[in-house]
């Protein structure tokens, strides 16, 4: 017999410090869906994805663009009937599909998210011309140029820093980051 | 003087470095002390927990316990910060057995989490701790008539459950009609402005802002004060691309709450950062200055007089 | 002298026989000491169950007997009757629940066997030292207090006038009727509530066996079944009602309207002095003295000057009657869950977001806009109308639970509001629940022949901040349609929000007041969910209706007939016997401490000071057996709860353990 | 008992008839798993409760007693449950005094409402009696018990 976890069991696993109850008692009401501001943008409602979920269809969750467009505003978490720790479902299939290094086409919050922890790991603190720059190609010419703008007058005002800001003791913080993630790929990168 | 650890957040140190100005400004005059935190990281922000939830935690533990060696509560002006080092507060003070793991590692920079201090926003700490009503009272340049929306954003008041008003919490208000101002009502001051989503997914993030934007205006917002340095800059730095995007003529200040708080205490703009916006602020100003002298000389005082 | 001891394990099916070795431990059973017989059967409850105990006690001369089975709760009396068949003093039986605490509880087989054991084995230890005892039998006042004037109170209160007993019925409002008074139609024949209910009003008004007290409350309770004595607070309606013919011109001529927050639900206006509306029972007004112009500013008194027969008088006072009865039935309805608290649904604060009761009188023909359905400015008929389900309901910010008549509720909204106006209606629903008679047909002729467009979701916020054509000076309602997978917003004149039923305020107070318990949410508990529905665990207080739980007209009015049906059976009866539980004090031992004295709420307890000790009454004696405890001589012995009983209990559920222990060396 | 040999203590509890027995009920109807060391008693109310109880179902062989009742405020018999309270902490203080560790007994309320609760509860005080290991007081001997004849009602 295969005693492997299912899909659903994984990420029900995964949602290892979720503050809410777990997602076996959604009753598909469409709160979270309803409340979402970013909802038109998604291929499928927060409410489908549990939906997905508990029918184990790994592939189609896997391919889909919901958690990605995810704001982090936890609007659904306070209004949730059954009290769902919605984001940090979201989160967590970020972390799977990273984890099993698989997501759609074209998206950029994978590779940003990774980039991120990767500033952060190298200096302690983040620092914005790392990020935006970087990803801005994918919004073509047009979007370039605007950002390049938006840039310029952040950096007229002064309020764009030209070094990368660095914490004083990033030695002991990358050994305490070590404890964590000792053999991270994500570390060595990062020295 | 009530004595408060401080955290600014990677966002003030450039980006943002108005707020921060304004932040403690509002304190001094407020008979607050806000006492930096010592080589503090950056909290994770809401990309990290995508990554590795426990780094996360482990990242705002640290903040958590440089405010602890200090003995004092934590207070940070951005809401993304606020947000992280209050649940992992909360979460490590639920679980021992994270905590500990998480202590293993804090050990190599010889810091240690024990659970001792609570977090606030900065808003909070105005708002309770200080109160409403004692801000009246210190408020010498009263910001009479001006039109502002309080936008809370999404992280200071959610997920919290505990919160009493997770839809409707009057606290922004309150504080903004001390100032003299007049706190305009709008139904989206709870919508995500979509700032965590600027970089990854734009299209949605101008689509967010845009509906907030002008939601503000329709209800007559000459200014809209926020309390995260996001927020601040999806709505003010993006509005000339929103418009463009959208065909629409955005031309709103958006301001930090403790610049306007600064000026009612009687700041001046200098100090508190102005002249950084890509909004230009100006017109609010020479409001503010207006109303100052009409409202010092007013109709019954010049009847009075005369 | 040894005893014999019979001892029965019921298999209950599977239910304990699935978990628990009954076959070992009947065989254990028997070789336990003073145990003659030991058994196990299928349902020892059944009459051949029960056959097998009657039939061991007559041919092997049993003394005792213990039945392991399901909780006492459940059973104890059935065996006790079994027990008194057969020639046996019932109180020589205990039970020992090995269903309740072990096999549903316990996952291991192997520890299930040793648990039962232990509870058995404790079992006979302690029936072993039971004593023979007589119940105790006392009358009952066939006098009945009914509290709650809405339908289901005035249903039990005419069951039971008309069976030939009086009836005190208790009623907090002006007027009886209830809820149900306040609606137009009743789903799901449609049939006008006034019609149905007045004549029950009247009855209970006119009846020579009820005494109606309304606006009153009862304050104060004490007693036993059969011997309760109340006191109801009469509060002063500054109407002699000797006097007052009912003619209704102390309200005509009053000058100063008030919204009514209460029968109105605050849609209407009423007078400082009023009748909720023109079929009140009784026909008496009430004076409002918060708003009355001459409580609060010394002149007026036109009511006063225009009553043709004197009957208003500005001093009467509170009034507190006293009266004992036999049986108590609570029907004290329920409270409308506030739609405040759900701020995203817009209630309070934009004017066309309606609760159920709101647009229950919006929609009643004797309401304040006559039967019209119209927007707040009075004029507008709304083209579009959104009727909301589960408000407050089936969800964890608010209640947990169904309030079971939303669902019918809403479509009943949804068909009055087409016929009335022919507007565009909009359901939006979890799910649709109408389990009841023609409740299915009801939503099928909605669907039929209404046009509503039902929507499956539950909707995320209703608001008037425009964003799409269309939208301009609406109500916008955003739900994500979860039957098509998309949000949607649409724009509508008017919401109603169906509103759910949540235990009265006062609830607790209430339940206190009456000894009896509260659910987690704070509904009234019944003895049992199933069996025993409207008894509760104080003999002689009965609940019906709402107050139990949620429930439609139907389901309140037999509950209301049913408590009535139980308390007339116990009246018929004349006599209760009641469980002879209760403290006595040995004379002898007594040293006259007088500590337990205090130690008893219900005064049981004097001091003999000629004699020197102390005494208990039996018939106030409740028998909670906590002056046994405190007595420092040992002298008050608490029978069927000796100490003998308990300590020997003790010594039989660990004698397991020990030899199992020392079986298995930790 | 367990494979492992994990030290499984055992604990004898009184509830009272009202609210605690019927949530020992309430907890078996929602089929709610828990620890099997606790053994029930009932008696009409946690008021009936007398220190040598306690005491005797300790030196019989329990390492633990637990006590439970109706919540504060909701006693079937008024108020019967503060004495209990009052004695709860009298009993823990002679419980020192004779060299035992206190919490070996605990005192928990639990409506008719609250299977789940007193489920909990029961896990909780059996895992903290585990990590305080057998008690293995002395034996009391065994005495027989008489009553007098209850007065006739």
């Amino acid at each position: 017999m295969d005693t492997r976890p299912t899909f659903y069991q994984e990420i029900t696993n995964m949602m290892y410090a979720t503050h809410g109850d777990p997602i076996s008692t959604c009753i598909q009401c469409g709160t979270c869906s309803g409340t979402c501001p970013v909802v038109e943008f998604m291929d499928h409602t927060p409410r489908d994805l549990i939906g997905m979920i508990r029918a184990d269809l790994k592939d189609e969750v896997l391919a889909s663009n919901t958690y990605w467009y995810c704001a982090s505003c936890f609007h659904c978490n306070v209004r949730c009937p059954a009290h769902i720790d919605i984001a940090d479902l979201m989160y967590t299939l970020k972390r799977y599909s990273i984890w099993k290094n698989q997501y759609p086409e074209g998206l950029i919050g994978p590779t940003f998210a990774e980039t991120f922890v990767k500033m952060i790991l190298s200096g302690g603190r983040s620092y914005e011309p790392v990020l935006a720059p970087a990803y801005i190609f994918n919004y073509g010419l047009q979007g370039f140029l605007n950002e390049a703008l938006t840039a310029t007058g952040l950096l007229l005002k002064g309020r764009i820093p030209v070094l990368p800001p660095r914490i004083k003791r990033l030695d002991n913080f990358r050994r305490m980051v070590g404890h964590i993630i000792p053999a991270s790929n994500l570390v060595g990168e990062a020295k | 003087m009530k004595a408060y650890a401080y955290f600014p957040g990677c966002s003030l140190e450039k980006m943002a470095l108005s707020y921060h100005q304004s932040a403690l400004e509002c304190a001094r005059r407020l008979d607050l002390e806000f006492q930096e935190l010592d080589d503090w990281n950056c909290c994770g922000t809401t990309a990290y927990f995508a990554i590795d939830q426990l780094l996360s935690y482990t990242l705002s533990a640290r903040n958590l316990a440089l405010a602890e060696k200090k003995k004092l509560d934590m207070v940070t002006p951005c809401a993304g910060c606020y947000k992280n080092a209050y649940f992992t507060n909360v979460t490590l003070k639920r679980d021992a057995d994270l905590a500990e793991h998480i202590n293993e590692a804090l050990k190599e920079d010889d810091l240690h989490y024990a659970g001792t201090n609570q977090v606030y926003h900065l808003l909070e700490v105005f708002c309770n701790d200080v109160g409403v009503q004692e801000i009246k009272k210190r408020v010498t340049q009263s910001l009479n008539s001006l039109r502002v929306a309080p936008y809370y954003g999404c992280q200071i008041v959610r997920p919290r459950k505990d919160h009493e008003e997770v839809e409707n919490p009057r606290y922004f208000e309150d504080l903004i009609a001390a100032t003299g101002a007049t706190p305009v009502e709008y139904q989206l001051k709870m919508r995500c402005c979509g700032g965590s989503l600027l970089i990854t997914s734009r299209k949605a993030a101008f689509s967010m802002a845009r509906n907030l934007l002008q939601n503000a205006m329709d209800n007559g917002a000459a200014v809209i004060a926020t309390a995260c340095p996001m927020c601040q800059v999806n709505l003010e730095c993006y509005q000339q691309q929103i418009n463009q995007e959208f065909g629409a003529r955005f031309s709103v200040p958006i301001l930090y709450f403790t610049q306007l708080l600064g000026l009612a205490l009687g700041a001046s703009p200098k100090e508190l950062g102005f002249g950084s916006e890509l909004v230009s602020a100006s017109a609010v100003l020479a409001q503010i200055r207006n109303k100052e002298t009409s409202t010092t000389q007013s109709p019954y005082i010049r009847h009075a007089t005369s | 002298m040894s005893e014999k001891v019979g001892v029965y394990i019921c298999h209950c099916g599977a239910n304990i026989a699935g978990v628990v070795d009954v076959a070992a431990l009947s065989h254990w059973a028997g070789e336990l000491p003073d145990v003659a017989v030991a058994r196990d059967y299928k349902f020892m409850c059944s009459s051949l169950g029960q056959e097998l105990i009657e039939k061991d006690i007559q041919e092997l001369g049993l003394t005792r007997v213990v039945v392991a089975a399901c909780s006492p709760h459940l059973h104890e009396a059935t065996f006790r009757n079994c027990c008194k068949r057969a020639g046996l003093n019932p109180y020589l039986f205990e039970m020992a629940s090995i269903r309740e605490q072990v096999s549903w509880v316990t996952a291991n087989k192997t520890v299930a066997l040793e648990k039962s054991k232990a509870l058995i084995s404790g079992a006979v230890h302690r029936v072993i030292h039971n004593q023979a005892l007589e119940p105790i039998i006392v009358d009952i006042n066939p006098n009945v207090l009914v509290v709650g004037g809405g339908i289901t109170g005035i249903q039990a209160a005419l069951e039971i006038a008309d069976a030939g007993y009086h009836v005190y019925l208790v009623e907090r409002e002006p007027s009886i009727g209830g809820h149900m008074a306040q609606f137009d139609k009743t789903f799901p024949t449609l049939d006008c509530s006034a019609c149905i209910l007045t004549p029950k009003m009247f009855s209970a008004g006119t009846h020579p066996n009820i005494t109606l007290l309304t606006w009153s409350e009862v304050e104060k309770v004490d007693g036993y079944v059969g011997n309760f004595t109340v006191k109801v607070r009469q509060k002063a309606r500054k109407v002699n009602t000797e006097l007052c013919t009912g003619c209704g011109i102390c309200e005509q001529k009053c000058p100063k309207k008030v919204i009514d927050t209460v029968f109105e639900a605050g849609m209407g206006l009423r007078k400082a002095v009023y009748t909720p509306f023109p079929q009140a029972v009784p026909k008496y007004p009430v004076m409002d003295v918060q708003n009355c112009t001459f409580f609060q500013k010394g002149t007026c008194k036109a009511c006063e000057k225009f009553c043709p027969t004197g009957a208003i008088d500005f001093k009467q006072e509170d009034k507190v009657v006293s009266f004992d009865v036999g049986n108590i039935i609570l029907a004290t309805g329920w409270d409308l869950f506030d739609c405040r608290r759900i701020p995203q649904y817009g209630y309070g604060r934009l004017a066309n977001v309606y609760n159920s009761l709101e647009f229950e009188r919006l929609s009643n023909a004797a309401g304040p806009t006559g039967g019209k359905v119209i927007l707040r400015d009075g004029v507008t008929v709304p083209q579009s109308v959104g009727i909301i389900h589960c408000v407050g309901s089936r969800d964890k910010n608010y209640n947990p639970y169904c309030s079971a008549i939303c669902c019918m509720q809403s479509l009943k909204f949804a068909h009055l509001v087409k016929e009335k106006t022919g507007a565009q209606v909009y359901n939006f629903y979890i799910d649709i629940r109408t389990p009841l008679k023609a409740y299915d047909e009801f939503y099928q002729h909605i669907l039929e022949t209404d046009e509503t467009r039902f929507v499956r979701g539950k909707v995320a916020e209703v608001t008037d901040a425009a964003r799409l054509p269309g939208e301009e000076g609406k109500l916008i309602i955003q739900v994500e349609d979860t039957l098509i997978g998309k949000q949607r917003r649409i724009p509508v004149d008017m919401v109603i929000l169906s509103a759910g039923l949540e235990p009265r305020h006062d609830a607790k107070e209430v339940a206190k007041l009456f000894g009896i318990g509260c659910s987690a949410d704070q509904w009234f508990i019944e003895r049992h969910p199933k069996l025993d529905p409207v008894a509760t665990m104080t003999e002689g207080v009965f609940v019906a209706g709402v107050c139990q739980g949620p429930k439609d007209i139907p389901l309140s009015v037999t509950q209301g007939a049913a408590a009535a049906a139980r308390v007339i059976g116990l009246v018929n009866r004349k006599q209760v016997s009641l469980e002879p539980v209760r403290a006595s004090v040995n004379a002898e031992q007594c040293s006259g401490c007088r500590i337990c004295n205090n130690q008893c709420p219900f005064n049981a307890i004097s001091f003999l000071v000629d004699k020197g000790v102390s005494e208990i009454n039996p018939a106030l004696c409740q028998g909670c057996g906590t002056c046994v405890a405190a007595c420092p001589a040992g002298a008050i012995t608490g029978s069927h709860y000796t100490n003998a009983q308990i300590l020997s209990q003790i010594e039989g559920i660990l004698e397991v353990e020990l030899g199992q222990r020392e079986a298995v060396p930790a | 008992m367990s494979d492992n040999n994990q030290f499984e203590p055992v604990i004898v509890g009184f509830t009272c008839n009202w609210c605690s027995y019927r949530a020992a009920d309430a907890a078996g109807m929602a089929r709610i798993k828990y620890s099997p060391n606790v053994r029930l008693i009932r008696l009409m109310c946690s008021g009936r409760i007398d220190p040598q109880f306690v005491l005797k179902a300790l030196s019989e062989g329990a390492d633990g007693v637990l006590i439970t009742g109706c919540h504060p405020g909701d006693c079937h018999y008024v108020e019967q449950n503060y004495k209990t309270l009052r004695r709860y902490a009298l009993l823990k203080r002679t419980l020192r005094q004779m060299g035992l560790e206190d919490n070996r007994v605990r005192l928990v309320w639990a409506s008719a409402a609250e299977g789940r609760i007193l489920a909990e509860e029961i896990d909780k005080f059996v895992s903290d009696v585990r990590a305080l290991g057998p008690l293995n007081w002395i034996k009391m001997a065994t005495t027989t018990y008489v009553d007098p004849a209850p007065a006739s009602a």
